[in-house]
């Protein structure tokens, strides 16, 4: 049932690509990735990743958004060109689609809980994560602790886009100060 | 004072000379006193490595080991003397002929060419006592390098054109060609140190070994070989003295030197493999000489005859009998003694009368007779005629060649003996017997360094006619190992 | 629209809320979903929300370009420096263990200050984000 | 503390950066980016010299013990390119004072700082970390960095460029990703050493086949591996000079070293070299990068897309002697991210230097007429520098070329051999219109002697220096990097 | 018909995938291309997490009553990958607008012309 579930919204998503893909107006495209965030987030709350589900809603559907809006508003509406011969980028997606589902026809079934990754590393996590942290969100202890040299590495990633915004966009001090002028 | 040390002062002279000469730019007198005073301190320092050589010594100096098993090193065996003997004299002597002719001539940014033409001494110095591969290899790439800017030191399109020339032909040849059989020579031998006998001797047989053999001929594009030879006519751009010293000595004699050396201390006892390249000299040498005869410009016309004396060295080598061996040494010698005498001369010509055509030439030797007295001297040793150090270095060649019973060597000798007479004595001819054109501006000699310098080339190549012993002492040794 | 009461009244209600959110989802990330970054971005939305309704000069008065900086900068910093307690402490880099009495103890309290650096620089840097954008909007407009 | 200089060699430029926004100063700004880039160097040799005497370290972050944590490792490997990075960070650091100055508006300069810092960070991140997913995590730290410190260059086109490039370094990335994603549901884990270990085990190979593709894919991009090296050339050209210097002598150089880590730590094991044709793809398309990114070198007009063009055939060098994945091969490979470093690094150096003073944000090949009168040393050293990029005995480039030389011979590709001579022939074409056009064109009317600013002429300078240094005495870029071939196991037998 | 219901996942994963690479080669607005790089680069959420899922399983925040819980580690690697998603976003957002205001558009051929057209010798200001 949850298979099913997930396989409808996955669907959902792929038709809001294609969307994009084929829409000219900007502010169409904007809309329908948001869509597709939001489609995303719903996917992620049925697979159980209700914190990557949350984040996902606030950034994809909510940050990015807004960003896109801000800049489109800068850039201006429409695309110019129509879809010019896509053949080759066609041919070429599709031979990575491809080289990835030869890939992906031997991994272990959906859900199969012998799968490696149920069997390995994760175990201690979730047995001895809320002992060993105090934490029972496994995600925060592993995020924050196990993990944790990650998410300082995530936190500068953000630090480093948001310095490398500010010199990209920063005016003159003056300038700065009161924007009206 | 030691053999090592010599060997240091032989390579840091002319360094030192060059640093001198690129400090003291302000300073001509002094900075041309230092190249003077270094030239002489190398002529001295090699002299007095001889006798040690001579007692069957080997004067060794390691610089640095660059590589595991390949080392920056000198080693100074006999061949190696005669050249550095060769090049440290003519470095003297051109010396002297060079300020003058540079002054005469109010020659641009004389300092970069102090520097350059010393380091290019140094170069051939370092080529000269090489020990190994690596170390021939590196200062024979250094020597194309530091020469460029002597070729191209007019700076005009025509300098420009012959540099490039000049840099692809030897630079192509030496990367493309020597640098592969260097590494084909470590791969086969595991060593590339010089060694009597031939570090290849027993390794190597059959095509394989005449592939190499080539290899290593045509990538020692300064011996010029046909086809690959049109970078020594294109480097004649280059201000007299250069041409007299690097592509009548160090350069070119350079190339020569390296094919002996690798004939006789890599290939050794498999050096049959040269006996192709033998018939390429022996084209070479017929070809060059009927292009010199067809060329009016009289320093083109001297640069042929040198790509066809070089191949008698290279046919030499190639025919292996030990006469011709010792003949292919003592030719070093000759040729360049002779050689330099020649463009010396025909730089006094351009400095004091402004010619460069030997049609231009009627009656010079009238208002210049010192210096076509030396060019005759000169003329006859390339020829090979007494009482000329030419005559000596041939005789053995033949010699040589009788002995291996090569035929075709012999006639190629003979044609181009013919040939070599036919270019050099209508000059003479003309210098001295035909009535100089009415309305000619008269002139005297060149400045007195310049014929002092010639003179002196010619007399050496006289002295070497008559005491021709110590380069036979050497060149025995050579032919012996 | 910003003359618009209602709206106004409103938002003064709400950002409020909108904050105390983010305070919640910053330190009920323990036990629920939830963390710094989460947080940061909410709070962000608050502010951005004012801006919105109070125009973007005033949101600047209340938060400024310069502090939105300063906490980009400074909750890295401050993750950084929990590391370097760690180190301090006689532990690996970012070793929590040591920062307390006993290792549990310790976990948390390196948890905690962990997540509210990457609140900070979250928060942080949305905000600055927003109000370069919005900027240059205003400098098109004219 | 010595037991920390893992962590310490990262966290010293990770640190600084934040330093530096708080600050808000560029001469700050400055002296804490240098002290940070010599705190790595002296924390990367002092790893090196430990290495050598104790064999590999590991560090594991937090105290979680790996696979569950995250662990450093610094082995012979690792610990040589860490010095490489941070020796040129350290390098270019000085330089950097003056030309930030003279090219970036005063307002972005301490951010221009942080982002070098965070980039060298990232580097040296990617180098001795070992986790897959740290890794990414790090290269997208040094990528978002570069980006932002190339789009700061003084031409437009610079945005167009940096644009380019984060295009295609996110589409690696994310590549590099899917691929650690399938070896990840594969094994289990993200430890590269764990998850060599359990790979051994694994018998279904068609998701690990294609996390060797995807990951080969990815890092390609980063280290433009032709033909996805579009965007190099322009990169390169619109950085600002210091920038050029610093990516050109790093960046492709830390891909390099992820690529011969998974090859030969991770996939290693499963034989692939033997299963796959890896070995003659790659070969393949280094002699076609080193061929024709030459040619188009040659005909460039703008220096510095020249020598970014030179870096891209530079670049198929190493990836040659990955290719002919013999000792000599993998030895030159190695030496040759230290060799072709120190060149790219002193030509960029030098240009920015003349850039500077001719005042022009791009520089034509006709630009530099007489620039042996108007800056001697300068010439000089470009002329050094391009000599050892064309592989003349007695510079660092010799070394290099001999040992593929040799390595080629061994494998008896007598073609490769071939290539590789006609790409450095090549080579000295390009860097000789150069070398002709300083030494003997005629500098413009009005063209004053002056030479680059101290600073940055004497880390120019050091550059030049090494490039001749490498070339006699090879203990570190040859030694080190022999040492490193003996860990990947391809010793000489 | 097993396999395509143990694996339809993925291939939808892939689908998103290409899709996204599909809008980042073939569209020529540079706006337009961030937002295909996005979408390929959100298409890895779900190559992580999907796997991770357990049917009957819950999200892995430890509480009485319950056995199964889906993988945790593939969530924090996620949410680090989102993260650096809106980040590589907005670096690039703030690239077009420099690039639109420098150029004037921010089509991709229209801007190669420009460049063209200014000889490489021409600084910008």
């Amino acid at each position: 049932m949850e298979a099913l579930i997930v396989n409808v919204l996955l669907a959902a998503m792929v038709l809001a690509i294609v969307g994009i893909a084929g829409q000219r107006n900007l502010f169409a495209a904007v809309v329908l990735a948001s869509a597709y965030s939001f489609l995303m987030a719903t996917v992620l709350v049925a697979l159980d990743a209700v914190d990557v589900a949350m984040t996902e809603a606030a950034v994809g559907a909510g940050v990015s958004t807004v960003l896109l809006l801000g800049a489109l508003h800068l850039v201006g509406g429409a695309e110019a060109k129509p879809l010019h011969r896509p053949w080759l980028p066609l041919a070429l997606a599709a031979g990575v689609g491809t080289v990835l589902v030869y890939g992906t026809l031997g991994l272990p079934a959906f859900s199969d809980p012998e799968a490696p990754i149920h069997t390995h590393v994760v175990p201690r996590y979730l047995e001895e994560g809320p002992r060993e942290t105090g934490v029972p969100n496994v995600v925060t202890a592993v995020l924050a602790s196990y993990r944790g040299y990650d998410t300082l590495g995530e936190t500068i990633v953000v630090f480093t886009a948001g310095a490398g915004v500010v010199a990209l966009l920063r005016r003159r001090r003056r300038e700065e100060k009161e924007p009206r002028r | 004072m030691s053999g090592e040390a010599l060997l240091a002062l032989a390579l840091g002279a002319p360094c030192a000379a060059a640093l001198a000469a690129a400090l003291l730019h302000r300073r001509p007198n002094l900075r041309e006193t230092a190249s003077l005073a270094a030239a002489a301190v190398l002529v001295v320092a090699v002299a007095a490595l001889a006798p040690a050589v001579l007692a069957g010594e080997r004067p060794a100096l390691r610089l640095v080991e660059i590589l595991p098993g390949l080392a920056l090193a000198l080693e100074l065996e006999p061949l190696g003397l005669l050249f550095a003997l060769v090049a440290s004299v003519l470095w003297f002597v051109s010396a002297i002929y060079s300020i003058g002719y540079l002054r005469a001539n109010r020659e641009p940014c004389q300092s970069r060419f102090y520097a350059c033409f010393a380091l290019a001494i140094g170069a051939a110095i370092g080529v000269a006592a090489s020990a190994n591969l690596l170390t021939l290899y590196l200062f024979y790439e250094a020597l194309t390098f530091v020469t460029w800017p002597l070729v191209t030191h007019h700076g005009d399109a025509e300098a420009r054109r012959g540099g490039r020339t000049y840099l692809a032909l030897l630079l192509a040849t030496s990367m493309l060609f020597l640098l592969p059989a260097i590494a084909i020579t470590w791969m086969l031998a595991g060593t590339l140190d010089f060694a009597a006998g031939g570090i290849l001797a027993g390794r190597i047989e059959g095509p394989t070994a005449a592939g190499l053999a080539a290899l290593y001929a045509f990538g020692i594009g300064k011996a010029a070989l046909m086809p690959l030879h049109r970078w020594l006519p294109a480097a004649m751009v280059a201000p007299t003295p250069v041409s007299a010293l690097l592509h009548a000595v160090a350069v070119v004699k350079a190339g020569v030197f390296c094919i002996v050396k690798v004939v006789v201390y890599v290939f050794g006892t498999e050096a049959g493999a040269f006996g192709p390249i033998g018939w390429i000299a022996g084209f070479t040498l017929v070809g060059a000489s009927l292009v010199a005869l067809r060329s009016d410009n009289l320093k083109r016309r001297l640069a042929y005859s040198t790509v066809s004396q070089l191949s008698y060295v290279v046919l030499a080598a190639a025919i292996l009998a030990p006469l011709s061996i010792a003949g292919a040494v003592l030719h070093i010698a000759a040729h360049a003694a002779g050689k330099i005498t020649l463009f010396f001369a025909a730089g006094a010509a351009y400095t004091a009368a402004h010619k460069t055509r030997v049609s231009e030439l009627d009656g010079i030797g009238r208002r210049m007779p010192w210096t076509f007295a030396a060019f005759a001297v000169g003329a006859l040793s390339m020829i090979g005629l007494p009482p000329a150090a030419g005559f000596v270095s041939k005789w053995y060649i033949v010699g040589g060649a009788l002995q291996a019973g090569h035929w075709p060597a012999l006639a190629a000798i003979a044609a181009s003996t013919l040939l070599n007479a036919a270019y050099f004595l209508p000059i003479v001819y003309r210098a001295f017997f035909v009535a100089p054109p009415a309305g000619d501006a008269p002139h005297g000699e060149a400045p007195a360094t310049m014929v002092a310098a010639l003179l002196s080339s010619a007399a050496l190549t006289v002295l070497l006619f008559f005491f021709a012993d110590l380069p036979l002492a050497l060149a025995a040794r050579v032919a012996r190992s | 629209m910003r003359s618009d009461l209602v709206l106004r009244v409103i938002a003064k209600l709400l950002i409020p809320f909108l904050l105390m959110f983010a305070l919640y989802v910053q330190f009920h990330g323990d036990y629920g979903p939830g963390g710094g970054f989460q947080a940061g971005v909410i709070a962000a939305a608050a502010i951005v929300f004012y801006a919105l309704i109070y125009g973007l000069a005033a949101a600047r008065r209340l938060l400024s370009d310069r502090l939105a900086e300063a906490l980009l900068a400074a909750g890295v910093a401050l993750y950084a420096a929990v590391g370097l307690a760690g180190l301090a402490l006689g532990g690996n880099y970012l070793d929590y263990f040591v920062l307390g009495g006993d290792p549990v103890s310790g976990q948390h309290r390196g948890i905690f200050w962990v997540e509210a650096g990457v609140g900070l620089t979250v928060a942080g840097a949305m905000l600055k984000l927003f109000y370069l954008f919005a900027a240059r909007g205003r400098e098109v407009e004219r | 503390m010595r037991a920390h200089l893992p962590a310490l060699v990262v966290v010293l430029p990770l640190a600084a950066a934040p330093a530096i926004v708080l600050l808000r100063s560029a001469r700050v700004g400055w002296i804490v980016a240098s002290a940070a880039s010599y705190g790595a160097l002296v924390c990367a040799v002092l790893l090196l010299a430990g290495v050598g005497t104790h064999g590999t370290l590991s560090y594991a972050l937090g105290s979680w013990p790996p696979p569950w944590g995250i662990e450093y490792r610094v082995d012979a490997l690792s610990a040589f390119v860490l010095v490489l990075v941070a020796l040129t960070a350290a390098l270019v650091a000085p330089y950097g004072a003056r030309s930030f100055l003279a090219e970036i508006a005063p307002e972005r300069r301490y951010l221009a700082w942080a982002m070098y810092c965070l980039a060298l960070a990232g580097l040296l991140g990617m180098v001795i970390t070992g986790d897959a997913f740290n890794l990414f995590v790090f290269l997208e730290i040094s990528s978002l960095a570069t980006y932002v410190l190339i789009a700061l260059g003084a031409r437009r086109r610079a945005l167009v460029a940096a644009y380019q490039y984060m295009l295609m370094g996110t589409v690696g990335a994310t590549f590099y990703v899917i691929g650690v994603g399938l070896l990840y549901l594969m094994t289990g884990t993200l430890n590269l050493a764990d998850i060599a270990e359990r790979l051994r085990a694994v018998t279904e190979l068609r998701p690990v086949l294609a996390a060797l593709a995807f990951i080969t894919v990815g890092v390609g991009l980063k280290l433009a591996l032709f033909p996805l090296h579009q965007w190099l050339p322009n990169a390169y050209a619109c950085a600002p000079s210091m920038v050029s210097a610093f990516l050109a002598a790093t960046a492709t150089k830390v891909s390099v070293y992820v690529l011969l880590r998974y090859y030969y730590a991770v996939f290693d094991p499963l034989t692939l070299f033997e299963r796959l044709p890896t070995g003659a793809v790659l070969i393949v398309l280094s002699v076609a990068a080193m061929l024709v990114a030459s040619l188009v070198a040659v005909y460039e007009q703008d220096v510095k897309r020249l020598f970014a063009w030179s870096s891209v055939a530079q670049v198929g060098y190493v990836t040659l002697g990955i290719g002919l994945d013999n000792a000599a091969g993998l030895t030159a490979a190695l030496a040759h991210l230290v060799n072709h470093g120190v060149a790219k690094g002193a030509v960029f150096a030098l240009l920015g230097g003349v850039a500077l003073r001719s005042g022009a944000g791009a520089l034509g090949v006709a630009g530099l007429a007489g620039l042996a009168r108007r800056m001697p040393l300068t010439a000089f050293g470009l002329a050094i520098a391009g000599l050892s990029l064309v592989g003349v005995p007695g510079t660092a480039g010799f070394v290099t070329k001999w040992y593929l030389v040799l390595a080629a011979l061994e494998r008896g590709h007598g073609w490769v051999v071939a290539a590789i001579l006609a790409s450095s022939l090549l080579a000295a074409l390009y860097v000789w219109r150069v070398v002709e056009v300083a030494y003997l064109r005629p500098a413009p009317a009005g063209a004053v002697r002056a030479e680059a600013p101290g600073p940055m002429l004497a880390a120019a300078l050091a550059f030049v220096l090494l490039c001749v240094y490498f070339g006699f005495e090879t203990s570190f870029n040859v030694g080190a990097a022999r040492e490193a071939v003996e860990f990947l196991g391809r010793g000489a037998k | 018909m097993n396999a395509i219901a143990s694996h339809f996942s993925y291939w939808a994963t892939i689908a998103l995938l290409v899709g996204g690479i599909f809008i980042v080669v073939a569209r020529g607005n540079l706006f337009k291309k961030l937002i295909g790089l996005s979408i390929a680069q959100s298409s890895v959420y779900l190559l992580y997490i999907a796997p991770g899922k357990l049917i009957g399983g819950t999200a892995p925040i430890v509480a009485e009553g319950y056995a199964t819980y889906a993988n945790p580690l593939p969530h924090v690697l996620i949410l680090t990958a989102i993260v650096v998603g809106v980040a590589t976003l907005a670096l690039g957002l703030a690239i077009v607008v420099r690039i639109r205001e420098a150029y004037g558009t921010v089509e991709e051929d229209e801007i190669l012309e420009l460049d063209r057209a200014e000889g490489p010798e021409r600084p910008r200001r």
